[in-house]
């Protein structure tokens, strides 16, 4: 390979000298000529039908309009996966937090006023909370379809069998809850018209390109009428995949004709993006005398709240990291993603990856622990190496270096 | 609302006298400003205390210290006339929020919002303070462990102010200590403290004791009971033993039917150790709290 | 009483969507007049350093400084799609797609050079320091900005698809590539009488590849490691009937400077 | 609403202004003045974001009304030109998303101002109110250490 010359040097982030300077901008700190401000109803209930009255909040002088589901040109819905999301509810709210219109005023206070005067009927229906229960047929429905809208499956070899060979099983139920992304930068956006008529939308995203679709989608334009632009992203971690204030934004300045700015307050950032998913997680694994893992089954049940975002990736990301880094030959894994009435969840830093090994690295220890081994020691035992077989049955070659991030470890 | 910045406290005094309970104090903000944001606290008259010299600083006299009640809980955490053995004091400053929080946040509106969770109550109550109440043309005086009446109610008048917080000064074989368990290690809320009041003999007998609690009642409270039991006796294993079983069965019924209550129970028995290790060093001069 | 106790573990990651997802990156890059090269990237610099691992990457393939490299980013309407920044793929996927139209940049760069320089091939032409040398006769050379004015624009594409295969019904292909691998090591202090928990120390192990920026990589360690840290001891969206109890900085607890340990922190490059 | 007048020295710049009585100092730096880098990430004092320097200590800026600012001395970002600290920020990798990062200069820079040879746990006490997502600290902890041996005279260890 020939020697390098930039890559690999620590050359300094370019972004960096106007974050210190405080000069680079968020899309907080756009302001713009003749900008009105906007603010978004949601739901204050799980699960309900619902009416809403605007009439009264746009009486107000400084109120410009309250969009609703009835003001969206297009198509009411996003979502990156499925597009289960409404743009605003229409019929129903599916959790706490759902927008349901936005209001457009002169100024940020009239706009907060004005809150207090649309009217939101709400006729609550069940809901259903644990995802467990979710599962069963008789739960109350969130879509009009089952819950349990994915379900991914690893089999390999013959688990049953397997688990009689083995001379020591661990098993156990581990649980992990919803997490927030923080990051520190809440929502915030702003939109107008350009020059030649397109709608831009500056927000903070990790996705530009798929949100101008999205945004088209719903405006029922064509996506070159759509710019985004992505200023300074105060931070993402998975939490900016889906739509928040894009589409309400596009909408209002399209229909307004004048620029729209929104911020959301951190309370509001919480309600208004994904969660990393809470997962419960069953665990069996079973291993010889020596160490050598032989099996090991899994099913793994992610909440996914109202909405699937990215739900089936990361149940299928968590699926095929169920095993951890260490070749077992007998594998059986079950993973779900259900709808509750929950905040829906989403991306999140290591998209799955990143609850299982709360599961599969406490049962290693656990297993170790039985068979006298130090957790070093039955780690190295079983470690992929160049030309291990995972789960999925993928050959793993290249640069397999975890036998020496294992090693590495030694010296601590 | 109207915001007023009053010159003096004389001033202060003049416009709670006009205004009464329609007029609210705002020293640090660092409350009030939230509550206001969330519609919880909707004031017509806001008075500004936060640069009437009068109320800010920590005097020496004969008899007390005396700490003005916009003092910011930076000034308390570094103010030198603060001796050794008053640690426990600066402590409890030292661990409110964040130094952002602390540069503003004032112990007078630490005591008059009457959190149960407010950090540098517990302390005061364990050096059994005074406070110095003050309305246009009088003054009176009131032991702070009297001065809460339910969690977020004190006994204020509606023209009155309070002015200053005094306790004695401490003597050399006498302590306060003092021990927070928040959730993490800055910006934390207090899940429970104590704060212990404490002095000696040789024998380490104890001669006086004041307890004081954080987050496990209405408001910070002293805990009679357990002074009681442990005034007269030598610090001991056994003593502390059975000082700590005590405390659980106390805490346990008073938050009986809580979420917390098990936890708070048990954990109570860590901090109020810790918080009486603490004052016992102090009264014996050995400066580091040691490994236990 | 105050307790220690050491533990480590180990994760694989998959890079990427995965399961034969068309996961496509593109960018552009565009000789400039005055001799620098424009590339022009949709991946979004969301604080892990998106901008400047292009940079580097485009200034790596085309022999130039980073300071000749102009980017264009944040804008649809000026830059190609290169997927979402999210799933540790940027670097990889769409770094791979600015090195693709940076080498087709190139090329198209020295078949001009040929011209200009009366040579027969451009095998033996290199380019440094923003000029075009022959190789074994260095003062025979064409600078990056003649070879722009002698010329109507010069541009190229990348284009780079991270090759997964979608799995079958018994869950079985290859979801993912590539893997990376890690290993992680903690000293804690707990108090056994009040449930404190204290990280004393910290050691992480990172399969990087090549680090592009390891500056930039360990920040990626050192932020991860404090969401961890957040995840297994303080973080939890309080639920009660669907509705959040902690949705605010006040009660929704994140570590703070005090939480954290340093961390010693080893980098596996290949190769 | 009513409107206050007040006096307040912003980056050593005289402004004599007429304030909503309700209005917060983070409002009127950012709203009014266009001072942006001031930032808000909770509005209850819980992040640092909005941290600046008022009469020599860092504060909220959300926690702050604005007449409470009458004749006092504001530091905001946009006033700091300690080009030791930002430059070494920036060398060190401590800036990320950068949402925190004038916070995190402000803490700094009050840290210096009073203490040119903090231990580690200081720094990490100096920078505690203000909360970082993307960096886990260390690489601001280490700027920090950086900037302080600098203004030492010592160079950059």
């Amino acid at each position: 390979m020939n020697e390098l010359k930039i890559v690999g040097k620590s050359i300094k982030k370019i972004d960096a000298k106007d974050k210190v300077d405080g000069t680079a901008v968020y899309p907080q700190d756009i302001y713009l000529e003749n900008m009105a401000f906007g603010v978004t109803i949601r739901s204050t209930r799980p699960h309900a039908y619902i009416k809403v009255d605007t009439k009264e909040a746009e009486k107000i002088d400084g109120v410009i309009k309250v969009f609703t589901y009835k003001d969206v040109p297009g198509k009411n819905h996003h979502g990156v996966v499925l597009k289960d999301h409404e743009v605003f509810a229409s019929k129903k709210v599916r959790r706490i937090g759902d927008p349901i219109a936005f209001i457009v005023a002169e100024t940020k206070e009239i706009a907060e006023y004005a809150k207090n005067f649309v009217k939101v009927e709400y006729e609550e229906i069940p809901a259903v909370f644990d995802p467990e229960e979710a599962m069963k047929e008789e739960s109350p429905k969130v879509h009009d379809r089952d819950n349990v809208f994915y379900h991914f499956k690893i089999r390999r070899g013959d688990v049953e069998r397997a688990f009689l060979e083995c001379d020591v099983i661990v098993e156990n139920v581990y649980k992990v809850p919803m997490v927030d992304h923080a990051f520190l930068q809440p929502e915030a956006g702003v939109a107008y018209l350009d020059e030649d008529g397109r709608v831009v939308v500056i927000a903070s995203t990790q996705y530009p390109h798929f949100d101008q679709e999205e945004i088209a989608e719903s405006l029922g334009v064509n996506k070159d009428m759509v710019r985004v632009l992505t200023p300074a992203v105060g931070g993402a971690f998975g939490g900016r995949e889906d739509i928040t204030v894009q589409i309400h934004l596009a909408i209002a300045a399209l229909t307004l004709k004048r620029p729209v700015k929104t911020i959301y307050s951190r309370e509001e950032s919480f309600l208004a993006h994904s969660k990393r998913h809470a997962m419960k997680m069953y665990y069996k694994t079973g291993a010889l005398k020596d160490g050598t893992l032989l099996a090991l089954e899994a099913k793994i049940i992610g909440d996914s709240g109202a909405y699937a975002s990215w739900a089936m990736n990361v149940l299928r990301k968590a699926a095929v990291h169920a095993t951890g880094p260490y070749y077992i030959p007998n594998v059986k894994v079950d993973s779900f993603a259900v709808y509750t009435n929950n905040p829906f969840t989403g991306a999140m830093r290591g998209f799955g990856a990143t609850q299982v090994p709360i599961a599969y690295e406490q049962q290693i220890d656990i297993l170790a622990e039985k068979l006298g081994l130090t957790p070093i020691e039955i780690r190295l035992k079983n470690c992929f190496r160049e030309g291990s077989e995972t789960s999925t049955g993928q050959i793993l070659e290249g640069f397999i270096p975890l036998e020496r991030c294992i090693e590495e470890l030694k010296s601590f | 609302m109207e915001a007023i910045k009053p010159k003096s406290l004389e001033e202060v005094l003049e416009y709670k006298y006009k205004y009464k309970n329609d007029a609210k104090i705002i020293a640090g903000g660092t409350d009030l400003i939230i509550k206001i944001r969330k519609g919880e606290e909707n004031p017509k008259v806001i008075l500004d205390i936060s640069t009437i010299q009068e109320l800010k600083g920590i005097r020496e006299t004969l008899e007390y210290i005396d700490i003005g009640s916009a003092t910011t809980f930076t000034k308390i955490s570094e103010c030198i006339l603060l001796n050794k053995n008053l640690k426990g004091l600066k402590d409890a400053a030292k661990s409110v929020g964040s130094p952002q929080i602390r540069n503003r946040g004032t112990v007078g509106g630490n005591i008059c919002n009457a959190s149960p969770a407010a950090d540098t109550v517990p302390p005061l109550l364990a050096l059994d303070s005074i406070l110095v109440l003050e309305r246009k043309g009088r003054k009176r005086e009131v032991y702070l462990k009297d001065f809460f009446k339910d969690k977020g109610r004190v006994d204020l008048g509606e023209d009155e102010i309070l002015t200053r917080i005094k306790f004695k000064n401490l003597l050399k074989n006498q302590g306060l200590g003092f021990y927070k368990l928040g959730l993490r290690r800055a910006l934390a809320i207090s899940r429970l403290s104590f704060a212990v009041f404490l002095e000696i003999d040789e024998m380490n007998r104890i001669e006086i004791i004041r307890i004081a609690s954080g987050a496990i009642g209405r408001f910070p409270m002293r805990e009679y009971e357990l002074e009681e039991y442990l005034t007269g006796r030598i610090i001991n294993e056994d003593t502390l033993k059975e000082a700590e079983s005590l405390l659980e069965r106390i805490i346990f019924e008073r938050l009986k039917g809580r979420q917390t209550a098990k936890f708070k129970s048990i954990a109570a028995k860590g901090v109020f150790k810790k918080a009486l290790l603490n004052a016992l060093y102090l009264c014996k001069g050995v400066n580091e709290f040691e490994k236990n | 009483m105050k307790k220690r106790g050491k533990g480590i573990a180990c994760i694989f990651y998959g890079t990427g969507y995965g399961n034969g997802f068309p996961d496509v990156s593109r960018a552009y890059a565009r000789l400039l007049k005055d001799g620098k090269v424009e590339i022009s990237v949709g991946a979004t610099e969301v604080g892990q350093g998106a901008k400047t691992v292009m940079v580097q990457i485009a200034a790596e393939t085309l022999g130039l400084s980073d300071k000749d490299i102009v980017l264009i980013n944040e804008d649809t309407s000026k830059t190609p799609d290169a997927g979402t920044a999210a799933a540790s793929r940027q670097t990889y996927n769409t770094g791979n797609a600015v090195k693709i139209a940076c080498e087709n940049l190139r090329e198209k760069i020295l078949d001009e050079a040929v011209k200009l320089l009366g040579v027969n091939t451009k095998v033996g032409l290199h380019i440094k320091d923003g000029l075009i040398h022959v190789k074994s006769y260095p003062s025979r050379n064409v600078s990056l900005k003649e070879i722009a004015e002698n010329n109507k624009e010069l541009k190229a594409e990348g284009i780079f698809t991270a090759q997964t295969t979608q799995m079958d019904e018994n869950g079985q292909g290859a979801p993912y590539w590539p893997y990376t691998f890690a290993s992680c090591a903690v000293e804690v202090e707990v108090d056994t009488e009040t449930g404190e928990v204290k990280i004393l120390r910290a050691k992480h192990v990172l399969d990087v590849g090549r680090a592009v920026n390891p500056t930039l990589v360990e920040g990626q360690i050192d932020g991860g490691f404090a969401m961890g840290v957040g995840y297994a001891l303080m973080e939890d969206i309080g639920l009660k009937e669907g509705r959040m109890t902690n949705g605010s900085f006040e009660k929704s607890i994140i570590p703070t400077s005090l939480d954290i340990p340093e961390i010693e922190k080893v980098l596996i490059e290949y190769p | 609403m009513n409107l206050k007048k007040i006096d307040v020295n912003i980056n050593g710049k005289d402004y004599c202004l007429e304030v909503e009585e309700n209005l917060r100092l983070i409002d009127l730096l950012r709203d009014k003045l266009h001072l942006t880098g001031t930032k808000e990430g909770c509005g209850e004092g819980e992040c640092g974001a909005c941290t600046v320097i008022m009469d020599g200590e860092i504060v909220n800026s959300c926690l702050v009304l604005a007449f409470q600012a009458d004749k006092c001395r504001i530091i905001t970002i946009e006033g700091i030109e300690d080009e030791i600290i930002k430059n070494s920020f920036i060398e060190e990798g401590a800036v990320q998303c950068g949402f925190c990062t004038p916070g995190m200069v402000l803490a700094a820079k009050s840290l210096l101002d009073k203490n040119l040879n903090p231990n580690e746990e200081e720094i990490r006490e100096a920078i505690s109110g203000n909360l970082c997502r993307c960096t886990g600290y260390n690489k601001i902890v280490s700027a920090i250490k950086k900037a302080a041996s600098i203004k030492r005279g010592g160079d950059s260890e």
